[in-house]
């Protein structure tokens, strides 16, 4: 099996202050985990640091290198292109040429020439997801993939993910919806809320 | 006790005006500042340890 | 093994500044009121620009330390890139406003200075011209810190300012010295004083000029021991809506 | 790399605003100039050089806001930043893309602005010389600038006040080239400086944006 992220006694920080503390997880290729949690627990936040857009505080991340993928909250479509300019520039940007498998799992064929700013909430998500196909990446960190997804939408992407895991790939993702993967994992991070550090403590951080 | 400034008296005593008003006002401030941020810091202390 | 960086810790600048502070301060006052006295009232005037040359107690020192302010804020920068410590990027913070009114001194005496001298309150002269940008890398570096909620990312992104505008301020230096070149000569408005400063003069200067340095000194420690509280209180305030 | 400069040059296009408003904001500067001082030709011909460069310096900055603001709102910066793109490569990108839809149009018109402030014959080679040196550095400034202010609400006036100071080099010897140009000195040393000054900037200037980014992004 091969380990596709590998998390050790990682903490993460929001502004400035601790949010989460002493999480490890392990996730190999072909698996899913799915992050729970309450709001603002930090998922995003532990999210971003595994994505690399943020330094951990401490812990360590380890991931191939140039194997991970993010997709956040806004899925970064320019209104003014159409779908398939804005699906062929990043397939363009991870050095990819084909995408007709992304337009047509998640049914974007008949949309290809709306420009993006004239689509659905729903149909805009769609089109986020089905950026991470034709990135060609092996692990995909999702947060909340599925909001403003319909019920088929949803059916849609969980058939994408098993999909990517049975070719290998591996999901990490932060979601409330229950998406019918079986086969998923799930972490709840609750447990590793940080705790409040002494105030008498003045030191280098200043708390 | 005061010296002869001649014809220029007014441009050297407006030149040291300004420059110690600028110093003294500057330093006052910054004086006001520590002063403020000090209590307010003791007072949110005592708040913290009396939760904690 | 008491390593210069053990200073670095907040804790332990907050203790030592408060045995060092009123030493520095008394200093400095003492420097500078024997200074300034001494210049405004027992030194002779000069034989060309009369009684206008006591302005330069004040106009040196100041324009002095507007620079090295500006240095000490690149240092402190570089030292918060390479190490991180906290403090360090909290003095350059603190130093910001005490250089920008070191300028703000410098650029007043001198046009008050030029007036009877050239004439004219303002004349594009090179180092004036210079002191006029410094104070609009002073602004826009102080507003940065300003407009930045998240500490750490402030102190980052004011000490890249800090180093990219170290490069661009001396390259202005040099442009606004070719550019003035190119159009009048800046020789009979040259604000040169090393060539007229007598010993009479020079002697008081010194002692001015300590004088500013130690305020300095003083008012650095004074503002960055508030930074590192203030520093501190949000700290303290952001856990309590944690917790 | 290219995918990302097609992209932007076609975002520029789409929106109408790329090309269009700088070079209209460029004209208005140089029809309100004769207002303001006088229409003596004279007058104006001896200013022309100046007003061009400052009317240039002027547009550019109108535009700069926009270079990663709308990447960073709908969520594209931080695409941008996992995707394998390092992020200098990015930033020079944008750089360019601000260059073409503001720089080089202002280049190109520059001529016909010079006809209407009675720019003397000899004054236009040196003066489109100077901006074609000059605003490349105003680009890739004023991209530093625009990844400062990154992630900030109101960040345009406070991008003024950290870019503006910055200009001044490039401004002094870009004019000063133009001008002595117009006057027909030798102008070899102001060419040098901003070709100089232009390159450094491009060279070096790409790692402080790509950096002040990454910050932000956290």
């Amino acid at each position: 099996m091969v380990m596709a992220i590998s998390v050790s006694d990682l903490s993460v920080a929001r502004g400035g202050i601790k949010v989460l503390e002493g999480i490890s997880f392990t996730l190999a290729s072909g698996q899913a985990l799915v992050l729970r949690g309450p709001n603002g627990i930090g998922k995003t936040t532990l999210l971003r640091t595994i994505a690399g857009l943020q330094p951990p505080i401490s812990g360590k991340v380890e991931a191939t290198p140039e194997s991970i993928v993010y997709a956040g909250h806004t899925d970064g479509l320019k209104a003014t292109l159409s779908v398939l300019e804005n699906l062929n520039f990043w397939a363009q940007v991870f050095g990819n040429k084909d995408i007709s498998g992304a337009m047509k799992q998640y049914e974007l064929t008949t949309l290809a020439d709306r420009p993006a700013g004239a689509l659905s909430a729903g149909q805009k998500r769609r089109l986020g997801l089905a950026r991470l196909l034709v990135t060609g990446r092996l692990v995909w960190v999702l947060d909340e993939p599925t909001v403003s997804l319909d019920r088929d939408a949803v059916a849609m992407f969980a058939g994408a993910v098993r999909a990517h895991l049975g070719q290998g790939g591996s999901a990490l993702m932060a979601t409330h919806i229950d998406l019918g993967l079986d086969e998923a994992a799930i972490l709840d991070v609750a447990p590793y809320r940080a705790k409040a550090p002494e105030p008498d403590d003045f030191d280098g951080v200043f708390l | 006790m005061m010296p002869e400034l001649g014809k220029y008296a007014d441009t050297v005593l407006s030149a040291y005006a300004v420059s110690i008003v600028l110093i003294l006002g500057l330093v006052l401030v910054s004086l006001l500042r520590a002063k403020k941020v000090k209590s307010q810091l003791q007072e949110v202390e005592m708040k913290a340890k009396g939760n904690g | 093994m008491n390593s210069i960086w053990e200073y670095a810790n907040p804790k332990k600048f907050i203790q030592t500044t408060d045995k060092v502070l009123p030493w520095v301060s008394i200093l400095s006052c003492v420097a500078l009121v024997v200074g300034l006295i001494w210049g405004f009232f027992f030194t002779p005037d000069d034989y060309r620009q009369g009684s206008t040359v006591k302005i330069i107690y004040l106009h040196v020192p100041s324009a002095l330390m507007a620079i090295n302010a500006w240095m000490m804020m690149l240092v402190a920068s570089l030292i918060w890139i390479v190490r991180r410590h906290h403090v360090s990027a909290l003095a350059a913070r603190a130093a910001a406003p005490v250089g920008m009114i070191m300028t703000v001194i410098a650029l007043l005496t001198g046009a008050i200075w030029g007036q009877p001298m050239w004439g004219t309150w303002w004349a594009w002269d090179p180092r004036l011209t210079s002191f006029l940008i410094l104070f609009l890398f002073y602004l826009g570096y102080i507003a940065l810190w300003a407009a930045i909620e998240n500490d750490d990312t402030a102190a980052d992104l004011t000490s890249v300012l800090c180093l990219v505008g170290s490069v661009f301020a001396v390259l202005s230096r040099y442009a606004v010295n070719f550019w003035n070149q190119g159009l009048h000569q800046g020789a009979s408005l040259s604000l040169d004083k090393e060539e007229n400063v007598a010993d009479v003069f020079y002697h008081p200067l010194l002692v001015c000029i300590a004088g500013f340095v130690l305020l300095f000194i003083a008012l650095v420690l004074l503002r960055t021991r508030t930074e590192i509280r203030a520093r501190r209180m949000r700290a303290l305030l952001a856990r309590e809506r944690m917790g | 790399m290219i995918a990302l400069l097609v992209r932007d040059l076609k975002l520029a296009m789409r929106a109408g605003g790329g090309f269009g408003l700088g070079l209209a904001f460029f004209l208005i500067v140089v029809t309100l100039v004769p207002f303001g001082v006088g229409p003596k030709s004279s007058l104006l011909a001896a200013i022309a050089p100046g007003i061009l460069w400052l009317g240039a310096l002027l547009a550019c900055l109108l535009s700069l806001d926009r270079i990663f603001a709308l990447d960073w709102e709908d969520g594209s910066l931080d695409l941008l930043a996992t995707a394998p793109l390092p992020m200098e490569a990015i930033v020079s990108v944008k750089a360019l893309a601000h260059w073409a839809t503001t720089g080089l149009p202002l280049v190109v018109a520059a001529p016909i602005f010079g006809l209407l402030l009675n720019l003397p014959v000899e004054g236009y080679k040196p003066l489109i010389l100077s901006l074609i040196l000059g605003t490349p550095a105003l680009s890739v400034i004023g991209t530093f600038g625009a990844a400062l202010t990154v992630g900030l609400k109101r960040g345009g006036l406070l991008l003024s006040l950290l870019v503006l100071p910055l200009y001044v080099p490039t401004l002094i010897f870009g004019a000063e080239m133009a001008r002595r140009g117009v006057a027909g000195l030798d102008n070899t040393t102001p060419m040098l400086m901003l070709a100089g000054i232009t390159c450094g900037t491009i060279a070096l200037l790409p790692f402080a944006s790509a950096a002040a980014l990454r910050v932000n992004l956290r």
